[in-house]
């Protein structure tokens, strides 16, 4: 049903029932707080698919615990403060635990937020489960227990991407380009040192931080990366300025091979197949549409035919699983005993490897995959946003191989 | 045809909140030359504006026996009133030649006048066809400002202060536009502060103080009527 | 002789490579009525602007009581004590009168800038207020936004802020511009009201305002002054007659 | 290195060609209006959208044509129910109107076409490498947008000097009131060079589009940049939008090939009192550059470059 | 002369209503909203001293509210634990000293302008601030901020101020000072000459004001008030990032200041509540909120460019007289077509963004008070165009009858007040 229709009807009922708010009871409330609207609302809506899908599946098996889950989404406008409003909004209506995504800023704010809010209403805890803001800090410097991440963040990425690199002797000389903030620079300085320590002989022949969002044409970029005669890119970049560079590079012919960490985002793949650059994008993804795991499969073939997109984010399946696993496992959904029994949980993954939460810092370890995006070949079935071109995995490093030390210090409640 | 080419009926218009004309009435008939004389700020350059469309009045304004009041100034414009306002207005960075062009209310209409009749009366402005209208002397921007309301082809035209400013001898050649000008057939509706070329060339002369007509005559009539001159005319 | 209120040292104004006031010198001694007439065009109201700031001059002089004001803003000029009024009404239109004219008193009471202390309390400034709009006779009118009020209302407020701020010397472009007779009889009477016991300069175009108000008159031509004199030897001048009249008139 | 600077003089100028094909229409709209129209970079959006739409369907070269007309006829329309009416509430309420609507044509942009960005493609017949230099292929759309922009330049020109029409606007910008004196009916030539000048911005739309990258946040992207250019070039001037769209269009691009920071040319001590802002090298500072200059030529050069009038 | 009583009447009622509104909105999200509100409304006033009092439109407010947050955040981090004798009710007076401080040194450059190049410059500013707010992290924080904590500074009276509800007394209390002041100051010489300035620059330079000097104060005073509220933000949600001092804050605050109306002191009162409360709750009924919020600012701009506020005093006279039932019944007849067009608003726009923006995932059937319409026929157009061409047609028929009452209740005003 439409949103608006519903929520005014809802809005309306929700004056004087009382009795619904204790019919609501029964459901277990997950609050997505993600953006709904503006400039970020095709991802959040595409993120929220996967979790109403997920609800929907375990609703049918009968729910947790005997009660279902209840997905409530919250538009944040990708914006910190407003996100803020929103989390107290979904605290006030029952939510105890929270999920967003979109967005390192937000997911600070809001692990801030809960870690305060738990501080100062005790017996009131809500938990966090984080599924795509990967900025390192959040389990480093500014973890607390309340936070859960189920993506790998930017420097295991790199991590992994560096261990599948350092195998490639075709490699020689690579040019850094990534976004000027917090992210792109955490991709830059790890690229920088884990490229030193895994292999000295590679040159980097360029290191290059170019403004958020704001350049309509990466034409002079190109032509640096071209008069640096790189043979390789590695670039954090996502959204316009990887369509956009990607763009600029076809232009110019530019004939490199590109490491990403977002090629598959949003719009991404539509651009590389505009500029022709046949497997020679390279992602860094926790797993992908013909990964070939047969429920995967089914399920991404059940996802597309009821929202006619890929599955993009397989993390939601796993921190759902988790979910409900742990809430199985603690017989509540009590936030606290959630989070205690989430912690060094091991649980199987989408694209049926091992994973496990490390009790540390909440970081989930997977196995990762390096895709290659190109025309579908060798029975693999599906593309992305209808471009008739697929991923294709060209490398998978195991979990093991993904493991980073932490700096963490997390206090935990008695 | 018993009506005047133009013919204004008690016509009021207010300034913002100022009631700047008071009831003016008066005409022009078809070949006559008419002053509209007064001085400063008594409504001579509102009366012409109204006429125009540019100042919204209350009261008739037949022109070729059709009512005009309502009308947008270039709807007035094409019917055949031309104007040529006080402060000149040309403009600066057009060369003399696009001027005169810019007066014609469309390409496919040949009028009485083209540029080079124009530039037979002021070989002045043929000399100059080609230079900025900004650069030129006051004189010749009058002429200029008269010409190019020419090439609009109007039945009546109506100047405001041609003279002001101007040299005798600027003021000489101005007075023989203006013979010129009748001679073609248009009429002409001068409004002057000063008695210099209106006593000579006008067939009638309108005296305006605060509002109204104060006076009607002949230029004869007005030389005699020493009263109306002091009062409303002179130092 | 009395002392000069404002003098004038050969003032030169150009726009562009147009000259406009073309070397004016002018005394214009404390407590006179000083008129200055002149045919459109001639460069008065340009003169208006050059004394008040309002424009920088070309070249010249230009002295309030003795001191040099050449090259001041307006704001600086209005402090050493001359204030004017406009040709085109000049008001704060969505103010009432009595707040107008406050404004015109503020500065002058040292108010100046301040932002401590609520200006309803301002006992001087309120009575000084009061003062001014009796004398111009709106007090009936106190609480009317300046922008609705009758046009020869507005020139009259526009008159009361001018002489609000209690200058010695002031200037009044064409006060009496756009009014019907009667008005302009009233505005005489409350121009020779306001201005006694102050230096007077206007422009003005009825003639009978002029002779009915000026001590002096300076006539201006193409920017130069032809003639200065009392009322009744300007009227005689041959060539203000003819500047006004043209020359080919001859009776 | 001979390289970077002639690829970067050739995208430069590109870009800069591209902010004049808008920044011409807005100058011309401020001159006639005394309004910055804040919605003009909202019109070029419209045309790169208009542009796919038609060439998804029919094909590129019908929406080169077409798009800019339905742009033309939408600022045509803006400018008849909307400016004209509120220009009674002063220029505060006209430049709001403008600011107002580039919200909303950004919103109905992504409720018609999503957030992501569009596969507008350059067409097929254009997308061949011009030359080749250094190895470096520049490619051919690339060149004819230089066409087109350039094209586009000479025919404003040729209209604004060479034609009658040309002759009315030039002299309605200055003297509306005595234009209509003479005959010509002021309000819908303004209603006319509105709608050309949105039809400019949205062809501007047309050729970027595919080049660059189709998305609701183009607008946004572009607009300051817009204002920069015409303070900067002198509001009103024409040949100063051109001068300063190239002079931006180079900067931007100039800049950001380089790589020094304040600490590469005065050691690293400043980094203590200055932190982040000593580290930044010139390219990372690009983006801030324009609003620098534009700061600095309000304060220092209010007329603009080329500018007669202050703002 | 009105009694001193019925003088501050006003400013009792408004701090009795900012105390008891925790008791009638109870929940955590009130208490938040009505906090962002009370932040709002000081932000929204201070622009309005810029644009309502002094006629400067500014496109960079944000600037002088995001620099006095991040202030603030870095403040109360150093003076966390202890470290510094501070209580939090004190600290927006540092946010304050920003704003002035950013006022005076961006005020100087900028008020040196008036008119467009001063909005010009505003805007240079603003951009300049907002991409410097991404280059320098070690004050912004990048993209993720700077986070805080509000608690760890020391107690005052035994407050911590943890839970929300005592913040929202914080702010109430800040907020009532700041109406308060920024109210005091319109009614200082400095306010009217502002005032003045606003009207006619040129005729304020000649009764002996420097129109740059009183443009340049009311500007620092407004970074000043600005700095208040942006230290309120960040002692509210305790994070600052780079978007509060972004365009798109600026471009908030000059919607809810213009929409509530310039030209009365509470109009940017009004706007600020009613934004706020329409941006954290119409986002919860549709995704095209923004576009709702855009169209009403067009609305506003066209039809009532007093704002809401303007709209309201329209009225004032007539309701003093007691007239204003009269307006009533026209009034409740015009709502009629008033309603049926919006709903063709409503349901135009509704459908299109289902349609457009969900219809290839989540089907294009919307079902609307129990009945399922498809968006991909013809009928909700239909129905949709119906209802607006028949508000717009009745609407355009009954206007006379509102006219009428108006013409008819201000005619027998004015015969009141001449009798």
């Amino acid at each position: 049903m439409h949103r608006f229709w519903k929520r005014s009807i809802l809005g309306m009922a929700a004056a004087g029932i009382m009795a619904w708010g204790a019919a609501a009871q029964d459901t277990i409330k997950i609050a997505y707080i993600d953006p709904l609207s503006g400039g970020g609302a095709s991802i959040g809506e595409h993120g929220l698919k996967h979790f109403n899908y997920i609800a929907d599946m375990v609703n049918a098996k009968g729910g947790v615990l005997g009660r279902k889950l209840e997905i409530l989404p919250y538009d944040n406008k990708t914006n910190p403060q407003e996100s803020l409003l929103q989390a107290q909004k979904a605290i006030d209506a029952g939510a105890r635990i929270l999920t967003q995504g979109n967005g390192s800023s937000v997911a600070a704010a809001l692990s801030d937020f809960v870690a305060k809010h738990n501080e100062r209403n005790p017996g009131k805890e809500v938990i966090y489960l984080n599924y795509a803001a990967v900025d390192p800090v959040l389990t480093n410097d500014k973890c607390n227990f309340w936070h859960f991440r189920w993506d790998a963040n930017s420097d295991i990425k790199m991590e992994a991407l560096t261990n599948f690199m350092k195998d490639r002797p075709a490699i020689k000389k690579i040019y850094l380009i990534n976004q000027d903030y917090s992210f792109g620079q955490a991709v830059r300085s790890q690229a920088v040192t884990m490229l030193k320590a895994k292999r000295p002989d590679i040159q980097i022949v360029g290191d290059e931080l170019h403004p958020l969002l704001r350049i309509t044409d990466f034409a002079p970029y190109v032509a640096k990366i071209k008069a640096s005669g790189a043979d390789s890119v590695i670039t954090g970049n996502w959204g316009q300025d990887m369509a956009l560079l990607l763009k600029a590079a076809a232009d110019a012919g530019l004939q490199v091979d590109w490491y990403t960490y977002y090629a598959g985002g949003a719009g991404g793949p539509t651009a590389i197949k505009q500029t022709g650059l046949s497997h020679r994008v390279f992602a860094i993804v926790e797993g992908h549409a013909n990964v070939p795991h047969e429920a995967a499969q089914k399920t991404e073939a059940e996802f597309r035919a009821r929202t006619g997109l890929g599955v993009w984010y397989p993390r939601v399946f796993n921190q759902m699983a988790m979910l409900v696993a742990a809430i199985e496992k603690a017989k509540s959904a009590d936030p606290v005993k959630i989070g205690k029994a989430l912690e060094g949980m091991e649980h199987a993954t989408f694209t049926g490897g091992k994973g496990f939460m490390r009790a540390d810092d909440h970081q989930f370890f997977q196995d990762m995959y390096i895709a290659s995006f190109g025309p579908l070949e060798g029975g693999a079935k599906f593309d992305e946003e209808k471009t008739g071109w697929g991923w294709k995995t060209v490398g998978k490093i195991d979990t093991a191989n993904t493991i980073l030390p932490t700096t963490c210090k997390m206090q935990r409640p008695s | 045809m018993g009506e005047p080419m133009l013919q204004v009926r008690d016509l009021h218009a207010y300034y913002g909140k100022s009631h700047i004309l008071q009831g003016v009435t008066f005409d022009v008939g078809e070949g006559e030359i008419v002053s509209l004389l007064g001085r400063n700020g008594v409504g001579r350059s509102t009366t012409i504006k109204a006429i125009m469309g540019d100042v919204p009045p209350s009261g008739s304004i037949r022109f070729k026996g059709r009512e005009i009041v309502g009308l947008k100034p270039h709807q007035v414009a094409r019917l055949g009133l031309g104007y040529v306002p006080e402060n000149r207005d040309i403009f600066p960075g057009l060369t003399v030649r696009q001027n005169l062009l810019l007066g014609q209310k469309s390409t496919r209409h040949k009028g009485r006048w083209s540029v080079e009749d124009l530039f037979e009366v002021f070989p002045r402005l043929k000399e100059r066809a080609d230079t900025p209208g900004g650069v030129l002397s006051g004189g010749e921007q009058q002429m200029l400002t008269i010409c190019r309301t020419l090439m609009g082809d109007p039945d009546l035209i109506m100047i405001d202060e041609p003279t002001e400013g101007l040299s005798p001898m600027m003021v000489e050649l101005v007075g023989k536009l203006l013979a010129e000008i009748a001679e073609r057939g248009v009429s002409i509706l001068l409004v002057e502060q000063k008695l210099t070329i209106a006593l000579r060339i006008s067939h009638r002369l309108y005296v305006m103080g605060h509002g109204h007509i104060v006076f009607e005559g002949t230029p004869a009539a007005l030389n005699a009527d020493a009263a109306v001159r002091k009062e409303w005319l002179e130092v | 002789m009395s002392a000069v209120a404002l003098s004038l040292k050969d003032i030169h104004k150009s726009f562009g490579n147009t000259p406009i006031i073309r070397g004016v010198s002018l005394d214009v001694p404390v407590g006179e009525r000083h008129a200055i007439i002149g045919p459109n065009g001639a460069g008065k109201s340009t003169l208006f602007h050059l004394i008040s700031g309002r424009f920088p001059v070309s070249a010249g002089r230009i002295l309030l009581r003795g001191e040099d004001i050449t090259g001041l803003p307006p704001y600086q000029i209005n402090r050493r004590g001359l204030s004017r009024s406009f040709q085109v009404t000049n008001i704060f239109p969505r103010l009432s009168v009595f707040e107008n004219l406050r404004c015109g008193v503020l500065w002058s009471l040292g108010y100046r800038y301040s932002f401590w202390r609520f200006v309803e309390g301002l006992r001087d400034a309120r009575e000084r207020t009061e003062e001014v709009m009796e004398q111009i006779g709106m007090t009936a009118r106190r609480a009317i936004p300046a922008g609705v009020l009758t046009y020869a209302e507005q020139r009259a407020l526009e008159i009361g802020i001018t002489i609000a701020g209690g200058a010695n010397v002031i200037m009044l472009d064409e006060p009496t511009a756009g009014m019907s007779r009667s008005e302009t009889e009233n505005a005489v009477e409350l121009i020779r009201k306001v201005s006694q016991g102050r230096t007077l300069i206007m422009v003005e175009h009825d003639m009978s305002v002029v002779f009915g108000l000026a001590d002096t008159i300076s006539v201006l031509v193409y920017g130069q002054i032809i003639a200065t004199g009392a009322p009744a030897a300007i009227r005689q001048n041959r060539e203000v007659r003819e500047a006004y009249l043209g020359q080919a008139e001859e009776h | 290195m001979l390289e970077l600077v002639i690829f970067s003089s050739l995208n430069g100028v590109l870009y800069g060609m591209l902010l004049f094909m808008l920044a011409s229409g807005l100058t011309l709209i401020f001159s006639m209006m005394g309004v910055l129209n804040f919605a003009h970079a909202s019109f070029y959006m419209l045309g790169a959208y208009f542009g796919f739409e038609i060439s998804r369907r029919i094909g590129f070269w019908p929406g080169f044509v077409v798009a800019p007309l339905l742009v033309g006829a939408v600022g045509a329309l803006v400018e008849r129910y909307g400016l004209r009416q509120v220009h009674r509430h002063g220029h505060v309420a006209e430049l709001l109107f403008t600011f107002g609507l580039a919200f909303v044509i950004e919103e109905l942009v992504q409720m018609f076409w999503g957030k992501l960005p569009v596969d507008y493609r350059v067409p097929a017949s254009l997308d061949f490498t011009a030359f080749t230099l250094f190895q470096t292929t520049y490619p051919a759309y690339r060149m004819f947008m230089l066409l087109v922009a350039v094209g586009m330049f000479v025919f404003l020109l040729a209209i604004l000097t060479r034609t009658r029409v040309g002759l009315i606007i030039q002299a309605a910008l200055t003297h509306p009131n005595t234009v209509a004196m003479l005959g010509h009916d002021v309000p819908r030539i303004f209603m006319m060079v509105f709608g050309v000048g949105s039809a400019l911005a949205g062809l501007a739309g047309v050729i970027a589009g595919p080049a660059l990258v189709t998305q609701p946040s183009m607008a946004a992207l572009l607009g300051p940049i817009l204002f920069v250019v015409v303070v900067v070039g002198g509001l009103g001037s024409l040949p100063g939008a051109f001068v300063a769209s190239l002079l931006i269009g180079l900067i931007q691009t100039f800049a950001v090939a380089i790589n020094l920071s304040l600490s590469d040319i005065f050691g690293s001590g400043g980094a203590a009192i200055f932190g982040d802002l000593w580290q930044a090298t010139v390219a990372q500072l690009a983006p801030v550059i324009p609003y620098l200059l534009l700061v600095l030529i309000l304060i220092f050069r209010p007329t603009g470059l080329m500018g007669t009038r202050e703002t | 002369m009105r009694s001193s009583l019925g003088r501050y009447a006003l400013w009792i009622g408004l701090a009795i209503l900012f105390a008891a509104l925790p008791h009638i909105f109870t929940s955590g999200t009130s208490l938040t909203k009505m906090s962002l509100m009370g932040i709002m409304i000081i932000f929204a006033l201070s622009y309005n001293m810029l644009l309502g009092q002094t006629g400067m439109l500014s496109f960079g407010h944000a600037v002088y509210y995001g620099l006095a947050g991040f202030m603030v955040v870095h403040f109360i981090n150093r003076a966390s634990g202890g470290a510094w004798p501070v209580w939090l009710p004190f600290v927006p007076l540092i946010g304050g000293l920003t704003g002035l401080t950013f006022g005076i040194i961006f005020g100087w450059v900028s008020t040196t302008r008036a008119g467009t190049a001063f909005a010009m410059i505003s805007l240079g500013l603003g951009e300049l601030v907002a991409a410097c707010s991404l280059i320098l992290r070690g004050f912004f924080g990048g993209e993720e901020g700077i986070t805080t904590n509000r608690t760890r500074l020391l107690r005052l009276f035994g407050y911590n101020f943890g839970p929300q509800v005592q913040v929202y007394y914080l702010i109430a209390a800040w907020c009532l000072i700041c109406i308060a002041a920024m109210y005091a100051i319109t009614r200082t010489p400095l306010g009217r000459m502002s005032n003045a300035v606003r009207e006619n620059p040129e005729r304020a330079q000649f009764v002996g004001y420097s129109t740059q000097m009183v443009r340049f104060l009311s500007f620092c005073l407004s970074g000043f008030f600005a700095g208040i509220a942006g230290a309120l933000a960040a002692i509210n949600f305790e994070i600052m990032n780079f978007l509060s001092v972004s365009a798109v804050q600026s471009g908030t605050v000059l919607l809810m200041t213009y929409i509530g109306g310039v030209g009365h002191f509470f109009g940017p009162i009004l706007g600020a509540v009613l934004i706020t409360w329409l941006q954290s709750s119409l986002s919860d009924l549709t995704g095209a909120w923004m576009l709702y919020f855009g169209l009403l600012f067009i609305f506003v701009i066209m039809f009532s460019p007093g704002g809401i506020a303007g709209w309201i005093m329209l009225h004032e006279p007539l309701a003093r007289a007691g007239l204003l039932m009269r307006l009533l019944p026209a009034y409740l007849l015009i709502a009629v077509p008033v309603l049926i067009a919006l709903a063709g608003i409503v349901g135009l726009i509704e459908f299109g963004h289902h349609y457009l923006v969900k219809g290839a995932t989540d089907g294009t059937v919307v079902r609307v008070l129990g009945v399922a319409l498809d968006t991909a026929g013809p009928w909700p157009w239909l129905i949709s165009v119906g209802l607006l061409a028949a508000g717009l047609i009745l609407g355009r028929r009954l206007w006379p009858v509102v006219t009428d009452a108006w013409n008819g209740a201000s005619a027998e005003l004015k015969r009141r007040i001449s009798a």
